[in-house]
């Protein structure tokens, strides 16, 4: 449909393809037997305007890019559905009951250390976010809930979390532990459990 | 390495130094009868096996007597080709099987088919091959695929894991309920006290107390019955029972 | 001077120019939010015919690359091609033609052991691979090539492999004992069995 391209313009296309860096006319030229290239490098750039790919100069060197307004193409999105894991999902409640709250006291209320990746899943998930430093020794960081976190779960406000009393009412704690729990009630001492749930919300 | 289409046309394999030579090169028995009957320079499936078989022999008696060290196979190979040979040969009486010609049919067919894939092999090599003849780009950017987590989790899951950490986490405290029970002390002395009363026997459900706790008449019945077992065998009560599950009476022994 | 492509052309040139492997049509598409690629790698192939690129598919892979004839201008210092042994490139036409193949079946075509060394090289070049085992006794490994050897050797398919068709057409392909079976059912009319008994006892 076009007229085929004479013998240099060619060889210089092709030796612009297979090439591993941008190369300056004087080096394709070399490359093709000292032939002049400039006139075959004007014709391929214009050749290409406007095609897939196209022919550019940067700092005197010549090479072939794709298109920059197809840039979006050869980046695919691709979007990955995960359920956030038992240990996150612990996290994230105790964030949302207590916060703000930092590393260690999550530690201390889960009974157990927190993986690094774990609080790292959270915050990229955006349901938590670092808002500021304990001034106490160390001024660790402290978390809370984002606003995303609340339109995940579909809360109008933290207050809509239930508190112990009626997780257990609702049969969301685990049956092994309702004994437990009834023992701890009607302890002497009073509900510490309660207490802290109050006081988190407060 | 010595390509057997360069072999001056019609050379006799009678040059000893290039028989030398060239048994380094071949690549097993079949490769060397596959060189010699292309010697023959007549199409593969007109050769002549007899002089084939000739040939190869010839070429394993120089060998030898240039006492070259030749692999066994070579000489497999040797005894094969003689015995087909006198076969092809000699007047048979019988019909053997496989027949000689039947042999010597078949080790053509696989000169033929190790020639045809060693010229397939060439044709194959001299083609515009990728990174000699022709090339790809020299610096592509690459496709990216971009993976995003979208994480998930629901309501439900978030407030059970909270309930489950605070009832994981709360302190241990461990408590035995208060229960009803008759002690075996308490029976021993209910029962012993009561047979010292009478002398007649009296059925052990009889001694039980009245009592509507059906946890404690359970263990009342219980404890009192192994008081009865106690007694008995101090020799201070005796036990009878006249049919396995009837009622159990006994007697206090006096003294 | 030649129409301007349009976007779906566009793209997939893009695509495939960056790509660092050949892609199939499918492979395109997908990155292409599915749409129908075929009729853009018709144009492209069309387009790029007779330039110093070209469009080329192999064992139904497309890439880009330098066109053959300039071959002699970009060999250049490029020699980094495998050097393959004789024994090496004898097992990889066996497997090409008779694919799938086991060790056994191409040792009785060569007529001698394969070393060990000679199945790897052509395995690491990515040429060959093993595609399953024969279900008979000792249930050996089969090999068959891959779409790398096609594109090594400018293979649209295996097809294309010089002279297949003659040498299936000649029986040439067929195992030693099926031929002699054709053979010698034919009888001695023209045949190899008359021809080679009767220049055996010439």
């Amino acid at each position: 449909m076009n007229a085929p391209p004479d013998d240099l313009v060619r060889a210089v296309e092709a030796t612009l393809f297979a090439a591993t860096e941008p190369l300056t006319a004087a080096a394709i030229s070399a490359h093709l037997g000292g032939a002049v290239v400039e006139p075959a490098l004007a014709a391929l750039a214009e050749h290409y305007a406007g095609r897939g790919i196209e022919l550019v100069v940067r700092g005197e060197r010549w090479h072939f890019q794709t298109a920059p307004d197809l840039a979006h193409l050869l980046r695919r999105d691709r979007e990955e559905v995960r359920r956030l894991s038992r240990a996150a999902t612990e996290v994230l409640a105790i964030v949302a009951y207590h916060e703000p709250v930092s590393r260690a006291e999550i530690e201390s209320i889960r009974g157990v250390q927190t993986a690094r990746g774990t609080l790292d899943v959270l915050l990229e998930a955006g349901w938590v976010r670092a808002v500021g430093r304990r001034e106490v020794p160390g001024r660790p960081v402290i978390y809370a809930t984002t606003p995303a976190f609340l339109s995940h779960f579909g809360l109008q406000s933290r207050r809509d979390l239930p508190g112990i009393d009626e997780l257990r009412a609702a049969g969301l704690l685990d049956p092994v532990d309702v004994a437990l729990l009834a023992a701890l009630e009607t302890g002497p001492d009073g509900t510490a459990t309660g207490n802290t749930q109050e006081n988190a919300l407060d | 390495m010595p390509l057997p289409a360069d072999s001056p046309p019609g050379s006799p394999p009678d040059d000893e130094a290039a028989l030398v030579l060239s048994l380094d090169g071949w690549e097993g028995p079949l490769d060397l009868l596959l060189d010699l009957a292309r010697r023959q320079k007549v199409d593969l499936r007109r050769i002549s096996i007899l002089a084939l078989v000739d040939q190869y022999l010839d070429h394993i008696e120089r060998a030898r007597a240039l006492r070259l060290e030749l692999a066994a196979d070579y000489l497999v190979m040797a005894a094969w080709l003689a015995y087909l040979k006198s076969g092809l040969l000699l007047p048979r009486e019988a019909q053997e099987e496989p027949s000689p010609e039947e042999l010597a049919l078949r080790l053509q067919l696989r000169l033929q088919r190790l020639a045809a894939m060693r010229e397939a092999a060439a044709r194959l090599l001299a083609r515009d091959r990728l990174g000699r003849d022709v090339f790809p780009r020299g610096n592509p950017e690459g496709l990216a695929v971009d993976r995003h987590q979208q994480w998930t989790c629901d309501w439900f899951d978030l407030v059970q894991a909270y309930g489950q950490v605070k009832a994981r986490t709360a302190p241990v405290v461990h408590m035995v309920r208060d229960r009803m029970v008759m002690t075996l002390e308490t029976a021993l002395a209910r029962v012993s006290a009561m047979l010292g009363v009478s002398l007649d026997w009296v059925e052990l459900r009889d001694l039980l107390p009245d009592q509507p706790d059906p946890q404690l008449r359970r263990s009342a019945l219980a404890s009192s019955f192994v008081a009865a077992l106690e007694l008995a065998r101090l020799g201070k009560a005796e036990l009878a029972q006249a049919e396995p599950f009837g009622p159990l009476r006994l007697r206090g022994v006096p003294g």
